[in-house]
């Protein structure tokens, strides 16, 4: 019975390890039972709904080789429960990767970013409000989609590559890294593996319970963006309803390498519509080696929309996002 | 082992059915490896070492015609597509397997429509019927079936109540995605969903068991001709005429 | 129907939570299940406006829980216990924080203010919350200490904000009462009155 | 008028309570024994109650009882609109079914997922132009679909193409429920010059205050002891008694601050969750604290009618507006609303004094929140919708826009509303001048729609009423023989420091220093009168006429003493310094301490112990007895006043639209206020600037979705409701107000709460429209996607005139 509002924490173990091996043998161990415990701004609310009920939370912030950024020879390091404030204000990731310090510094809220972390923002779980609501929809593991109907309310959904889920990549900073290049440092005790921003987040297609690449017992520890893209230019931009604590309803990040006018190269990645930041290789293809200018934003605008399939009530994120990837081309 | 059904809440709070346990994939697993392990290893017991097996030399009949062939191999295909599609990330692999397994689906469904039409104008259907007198057939040793011996039908059969199971309601399925023909409706209720996807399930399960048990038997040495003249489309009259009654099978001479 | 719960064993039950002495509103109970050890202990110590406090702490309870049920800090508000409103911002270590969206347990080596914490021991009102009486700031009063707290933080890190940088370091409070002008001419103020 | 305290600023004495965390609220009480209820609601948004198992939930530890719509009411639900305690017939997502007291809100949380109630589902309704539909459901019990005042529940229906035909956007041609009309408006329509008709949509969203409604009760000798929120203790005290089900006498209502009301804890009928912990606590002998959640603050708090209506105003060449035909189908949500419909109509005959108006209305239901009063009801949500028409007309008739309103606007001696009612003064031209001088409204018009690359700049003017005055209430002054005035003012503290700024009127008749004033409020047990409830925007107007009546009684008893005692005639003595004395010689005389003193030792009327005013209410009278006798003692009733005292606003604003992501920036505002004198300054700033909040929050945020499928409510949250935050707010709104005196008002003052907003909402609607050329979404809100879907030519696939969900 869903009938009554919970907003108590249920009981739930806590471990707060301080060093890595510990916390790689408890994610390990505890396997899908334990919650990988970052900042908690998306954490607190699903156990005090009750609809999420692991076991234990693994607190990760303790853990001070996870923290932090770092200069390294191939770029910048970020320890992946490095609170968005400090990514937003860090004087080096200003300086070379401004993109990522504007995303990180439109979060939610001021006190969201103060304990909100990369890390957290990246693996957070979808928004989509009937998910939240604790319905038993496919992503919770049920066999509906409610928002994906001709009646369901889907304003803030996925205009690409829906598949039977329909809901979008929440996350601000995620479309920044894809357009950055990033690589995702993941732990486990098996070892470390990397893989690219853009492989890191996966679709419902590929599996519609989870929005990245991670497996039980693994743990996002570090992001590096590489030198390779660094003070290059950055177009930024969040369209939400309102200016605080809101979700984008559609988000642009791009990186270009520009010379007299002329894109040299360029990575472009949209957020808020498709269950994984959307990578636009077509446009960047389309828009590498010509001049800047009003016509090729159109172009890349148009470009960037094709195929889109919107739902009854988000064909305004069409336009949108045409018009957020022309800003970001123009100039 | 956990239960047979799974249930969720439906969007009010009432529970309804949700679809099969899938623990239960793993009970057919063991369970058909069991019986088939059981099976071969009785069947070795049992074997005389020197028994002369027909020979696939000489003339040979036709078993299969070409477009049978083609029938059942296609079939095969988008069954298997379909298994593997629909299991695999139940186990747990991440792929992207709902637009390849409802094209098998469509495939599937197109070419038991086919046969099902070819069979009933085209094709010997009476080869296929269960009689009664089938089912004294594994008892009896001198008689000798016509084209299918009894636990080929039986086989057959037991395929084709699966398969239009799983089809009927792989289709109720289809209907309630997004596809490039229709954009979805939430139009089946959620306890009827819930049933269809349970029948669907089950009928997976039932599925699994059975292209476990025809593969199996389809590499049995004794009848591994069986699999050949499904590949080659013939048979040699040896082996016709050890296993099948020409008074009730008159096959084509083969080219 | 109604089970006949006697005083003693209401009261025995209060204890046996191990805080009898501030009445809580969300207790827990310890649990025992079968997991690896090294999971957190209940009893710890915190420092809340200057003082050490040990406190009796499920793994799960969050900050405004122990604050308003554990020591009685109620002056830390529950407006949406969701990290929407701000109502319940405390500032830790001179950072503004959801208490409701923090564990406890991560505060351990933590400082704590919360508005009950800032006046000067004399009794004097710390420079925001003059300056917010002096702006009559507050409509309903019940994010107020939110939004106090908000502004000590800020001051902390930015003792002379402009209008514009103290409206975008403020906005995680929300003002049902539309408040807003009246707390940006209150830190404005505070920033006069240091 | 030199004043004393009037239209002066002071430090009400909450606020220092209030930055420090030291003030109250209902949850921050606590008692010994103190027991918790959380509470189980309805999962679905129409069904019927079958049967509550329980009995795994009693079994548990800790649990302590349960509280269901049996127990409240025996003898059965009230057959009647607004919210019921407990109910066994939802008619909404969220309605409280039954309480639960355990020891602590996990074991009753996890208590409440052990009971079993089977419910009977019903056919449900989420937008009332599908209930009108013939065979739409009803969402009301009994398969009705509305309420009939003094009949009950009925059932309204339209054929299907009458209702397509609306949504096509063309006049109702249904008979309404409701009709009122003034003047010839056939003739009013011949005479125009300009003609201008759409149909509309307003939405109904909730209230959010800030504090949700949490309670605690318990019970001591035989009294009831209950910590709530309410907009005003005694009113609300007054009402609650009897829904408990305890003599007036009998309940102690402890309410220190209320953290936001907004019309919805005005009336005890709008809260009635508070008599929950009450009953749970009588039930289970223990004091009991009901916290609620933010969900559920959204479930049973409430929200504002939403409006689907048709609008046609006509406008002769020189401006003046000539007709107004209006039509509006009011959702009155799951538990019935207000009259917001007729309100609406009324505020344009108000603001814009057509010559002809006429108001067509039918209220039906909806399986969504309870609607009831909303800051403004009615009133501020048409002036979003009516400000672009001016605006069209001005444009068409080739006048100013500052023009078209100055013409139309309502001045001192006029009349408006269905019984044409005249105002008690009226300077609206005075506040458009000095809002639209304020703002340099002329010097701005030459940057109206510059482009700036995507961005286009849109000025808008709006305006904003609200009728803000009552009176009939009472007012208690008592005097220590400390010569301390006591204030008992039953005004509740809910940020509009109203409580304080009416108690300086009865300072100001005595001319007492405030310091050595004492404000009783807080608890009823500090005898406080009977009030108006704090909504309205009354409380100002009815409540200084209150204080400064009793204060003015007080005032006459000291002169009665000082010239029985001292010699003379009363009318010899006046006061100054906190003496009584005589005007020529001002050695002869009492101090209030003496006067006090003699007052407590005469007895009788200088006490409340005879005399008193004969119409005091019964709640004021038990008050007075209990104090009877004690102290000396101003107590005073009230008479009716004669007029509407209007409280109006008007908004410039300058926004700056991106044409490309459909966000605008407000980069300028000016509100400006005419309600008569202004009593507190800082507080009139807050209330404007509040009011400016709101508006912005209904122009271009806030929503309120229910998902159609199945009437899950989608915007139970801050985040979802997008209440508006600081980055959503103009850096810094300014203020004014044109401060002359109301005649019907001791101390010249009308009220501003509401008016506050609509004209915010009107100006930024009008910019809006103004940025886009004139595209008039006709709808409130206005969303980035529909500026996108406007400019971009892509539409949504919604229903016109959508209730409780997305529009185009």
């Amino acid at each position: 019975m869903v009938a009554t509002s919970h907003d108590v924490m249920p009981d739930i173990e806590l471990y707060q390890p301080t060093d890595e091996a510990n916390a790689l043998a408890l994610a390990n161990t505890l396997g899908s039972d334990g919650w990988l415990l970052a900042g908690g701004q998306d954490t607190f609310g699903w156990l005090k709904d009750r609809n999420k009920a692991p076991g234990a939370m693994i607190e990760l912030t303790q853990i001070d080789a996870w923290k932090g950024i770092r200069e390294t020879a191939d770029g910048v390091e970020i320890g992946a429960v490095t609170t968005l404030t400090e990514i937003a204000n860090n004087p080096i990731i200003r300086e070379r990767y401004g993109v990522l310090a504007q995303a990180a510094g439109v979060v939610a809220s001021p006190q969201i970013r103060n304990v909100g972390t990369l890390g957290g923002n990246l693996n957070q779980d979808a928004r989509c409000w009937y998910y939240r609501r604790g319905l038993d929809c496919y992503r919770a593991g049920g066999n509906i989609c409610y928002a994906d109907s001709p009646e369901g309310l889907n304003r803030e959904h996925a205009i690409f590559g829906a598949s039977r889920c329909v809901a979008v990549s929440p996350s601000d900073t995620a479309p920044t890294l894809v357009a950055l290049d990033a690589t995702m440092v993941i732990a486990s005790q098996n070892g470390t593996r990397t893989m690219s921003a853009q492989d890191f987040f996966i679709g419902p297609d590929r599996d519609i319970r989870s929005m990245t690449a991670l497996d039980d017992g693994e743990i996002l520890t570090a992001v590096r963006l590489p030198a390779a893209w660094a003070n290059a230019e950055f177009y930024f931009e969040k369209v939400a309803d309102r200016n605080v604590w809101d979700f984008a309803l559609t988000s642009v990040a791009a990186v270009m390498k520009v010379s007299g006018g002329t894109i040299e190269d360029a990575r472009i990645a949209c957020g808020a519509v498709e269950c994984v930041p959307r990578r636009l290789e077509a446009v960047e293809n389309a828009i590498r080696g010509q001049q800047r200018s009003d016509e090729l934003g159109a172009r890349a605008g148009e470009l960037a929309v094709e195929g889109a399939r919107p739902l009854n009530y988000n064909n305004f994120k069409v336009p949108l996002m045409a018009n957020l990837v022309a800003r970001a081309v123009r100039g | 082992m956990g239960e047979i059904v799974r249930y969720k809440r439906d969007v009010w709070g009432e529970e309804v059915i949700l679809g099969v346990s899938w623990d239960l994939l793993w009970v057919v697993a063991v369970a058909v490896l069991v019986l088939l392990a059981a099976h071969a290893i009785v069947m070795a017991a049992l074997a005389k070492k020197d028994l002369d097996r027909p020979t696939a030399e000489g003339r040979r009949v036709v078993r299969h015609e070409s477009i049978d062939r083609t029938f059942h191999w296609l079939m095969a295909v988008s069954i298997f597509v379909l298994i593997f599609t629909g299991t695999a990330p139940i186990l747990g692999l991440r792929i992207a397997w709902l637009n390849i397994h409802w094209i098998s689906g469509l495939l599937l469904t197109f070419l038991i429509v086919a046969h099902i039409i070819r069979s009933m104008f085209w094709q010997d259907l009476k080869s296929m019927l269960l009689t009664p007198k089938d089912f004294s057939e594994p008892f009896d040793s001198t008689s000798k079936p016509g084209k299918y011996y009894f636990e080929q039908k039986g086989m057959h059969w037991a395929a084709t109540v699966v398969v239009l199971a799983v089809i009927v309601t792989g289709v109720l399925m289809f209907m309630q995605i997004d596809t490039p023909f229709w954009n979805r409706t939430n139009s089946m209720p959620e306890d009827q969903l819930g049933l269809v996807f349970l029948l669907h399930g089950l009928s997976t399960l039932a599925l699994v068991a059975l292209a476990s048990t025809h593969i199996y038997f389809a590499l049995r040495p004794e009848k591994i001709f069986y699999t050949r003249s499904m590949l080659a489309g013939w048979m040699s009259e040896d082996e016709m005429a050890a296993n099948h009654d020409p008074a009730k099978w008159t096959p084509k001479e083969a080219e | 129907m109604n089970p006949k719960v006697t005083r003693r064993r209401f009261i025995k039950g209060v204890v046996a939570s191990g805080a009898a002495a501030t009445t809580t509103g969300m207790w827990y109970a310890a649990n025992g299940q079968d997991r690896p050890g090294g999971a957190v202990e209940r009893l710890i110590r915190i420092n809340v406006n200057g003082q050490m406090r040990s406190v009796d702490v499920a793994p799960q309870e969050t900050l405004a829980s122990t604050l308003r049920y554990k020591l009685g800090l109620t002056g830390t508000k529950l407006g949406c216990n969701r990290g929407e409103c701000g109502a319940c911002t405390v500032v830790v270590d001179d950072v503004a924080t959801y208490a409701c969206s923090v564990l406890t347990h991560s505060m351990k080596n933590a400082r704590i203010e919360t508005v009950e914490g800032l006046e000067s021991p004399n009794g004097d009102l710390h420079p925001v919350q003059q300056a917010f009486v002096e702006e009559l700031s507050p409509q309903c009063g019940y994010c107020t200490p939110g939004q106090v707290m908000a502004a000590v933080a800020l001051l902390r890190e930015n003792p002379n904000p402009t209008r514009e940088e103290a409206r975008h370091a403020m906005s995680g409070n929300i003002c049902r009462c539309g408040s807003y002008d009246s707390y940006l001419d209150g830190v404005m103020r505070a920033v006069q009155l240091g | 008028m030199a004043y004393m305290h009037i239209g002066k600023d002071f430090v009400p004495p909450d606020v220092p309570g209030k930055v420090t965390g030291r003030i109250k609220y209902a949850e921050d009480y606590t008692r010994e024994g103190m027991v918790y209820s959380r509470l189980l609601t309805s999962p679905i948004p129409h069904a019927r109650v079958l049967d509550i198992d329980a009995s795994e939930a009693l079994a548990m530890d800790g649990v302590f009882g349960i509280l269901t719509a049996d127990d409240v009411y025996p003898d059965g639900e009230p057959q009647s609109t607004g919210l019921k305690i407990l109910t066994n017939e939802p008619t909404l997502v969220g309605e409280p079914i039954l309480a639960l007291a355990a020891i602590d809100e996990k074991t009753a949380e996890t208590a409440i997922s052990r009971i079993n109630v089977t419910f009977e589902r019903l056919p449900f309704v989420l937008d009332p132009l599908d209930s009108l539909a013939e065979g739409g459901a009803n969402a009301y019990p009994g398969d009705q679909n509305t309420f009939v005042f003094r009949q009950g529940f009925a059932t309204e229906k339209w054929t299907e193409d009458q209702v397509a035909s609306f949504r096509a956007g063309n006049e109702p041609t249904a008979e309404a429920q409701q009709t009122w009309s003034l003047g010839d408006l056939e003739a009013g329509f011949a005479a125009s010059e300009f003609v201008y008709e759409t149909t509309f949509t307003t939405a109904g969203y909730p209230h959010h205050s800030m504090e949700p409604r949490s309670a605690m009760a318990y019970w001591e000798d035989g009294k009831l002891y209950l910590h709530g929120t309410s907009q005003s203790l005694t009113a609300l005290a007054d009402g609650m008694a009897p829904i408990i089900g305890v003599p007036k006498e009998d309940i102690v209502f402890i309410n220190a601050a209320t953290g936001g009301g907004f019309g919805q804890r005005a009336r005890a009928n709008s809260i009635p969750s508070m008599a929950i912990p009450a009953k749970l606590s009588q039930k289970i002998n223990r004091p009991v604290m009901m916290r609620i959640t933010r969900e559920e603050e959204f479930t049973i708090g409430g929200a504002r009618q939403g409006f689907q209506g048709w609008i046609k105003a006509g406008f002769k060449p020189d401006g003046v507006m000539s007709a107004c035909d209006l039509y509006i189908i009011s959702d009155n949500g799951g538990k019935g609303g207000g009259g917001d419909a007729s309100s609406a109509a009324d505020c344009i005959d108000v603001l814009y004094q057509p010559d002809a108006l006429r108001f067509r209305g039918t209220s039906i239901g909806s399986n969504t929140a309870h609607r009831g009063a909303q800051r403004g009801p009615g009133q501020n949500q048409i002036a979003p919708i009516i400000a672009p028409i001016l605006d069209k007309a001005a444009d068409a008739l080739g006048i100013s826009r500052l023009e078209i309103r100055k013409i139309n606007a309502p001045r001192n001696g006029d009349v408006a509303g269905p019984r044409q009612t005249p105002f008690t003064s009226a300077y609206v031209p005075e506040s458009l001048d000095m809002a639209t001088r304020q703002f340099d409204w002329e010097g701005r018009q030459a940057r109206r729609r510059q482009r700036n690359g995507s961005k286009v700049i849109g000025l808008g003017l709006g305006q904003g009423y609200h009728n803000a005055g009552r009176s009939g209430m009472d007012g208690i002054v008592t005097m220590g023989t400390d010569g301390r005035l006591k204030i008992h003012n039953g005004v509740g503290n809910l940020g509009t420091y109203s409580y304080a700024s009416t108690s300086r009127a009865a300072a100001e008749v005595l001319k007492m220093p405030w310091e050595n004033c004492d404000i009783l409020n807080v608890r009823t047990d500090n005898h406080l009168p009977i009030t108006s409830p704090q909504d309205g925007s009354n409380s100002i107007f009815t409540n200084t006429r209150t204080m400064f009546g009793a204060a003015t009684d007080m005032l006459n008893k000291m002169k009665e003493i000082a010239a029985t005692d001292l010699g003379g005639d009363p009318a010899d003595y006046d006061v100054s310094n906190e003496r009584v004395h005589q005007i020529a010689d001002e050695s002869i005389g009492y101090t209030y301490a003496e006067v006090a003193q003699r007052a407590t030792e005469l007895g009788g009327k200088f006490t409340g112990e005879a005399d008193l005013p004969e119409e005091l209410a019964e709640w004021t009278q038990i008050s007075v007895s209990r104090l009877a006798g004690s102290a000396f003692m101003g107590v005073y009733h009230d008479p009716r006043h004669e007029g509407n005292p209007p409280g109006f606003t008007v908004t410039c604003c300058e926004i700056e639209l991106d044409l490309e992501t459909g966000k605008y920036e407000i980069l300028d505002m000016v509100t400006i206020a005419e309600s008569g004198t202004i009593v507190h300054p800082q507080g009139m700033e807050n209330q404007l600037v509040g009011g400016a909040v709101w508006g912005i929050g209904l122009s271009g945020y806030e929503r309120h979705l229910y998902d159609p499928q199945n009437g899950l409510p989608a915007s139970t949250g801050y985040w979802q409701s997008k209440v508006p935050t600081y980055l959503d707010t103009p850096v810094k709104i300014g203020t004014g107000w044109v401060d002359l005196p109301d005649p019907e008002n001791p101390v010249g003052a009308r009220g501003i709460g509401e008016p506050s907003m609509g004209a915010v909402s009107a100006a930024l609607t009008a910019a809006i429209t103004d940025a886009l050329d004139g595209h008039h979404f006709a709808t409130a809100p206005i969303t980035a996607d529909m500026i996108i879907n406007h400019l971009a030519g892509t539409e949504e696939n919604a229903a016109p005139l959508a209730q409780n969900n997305f529009r185009g």
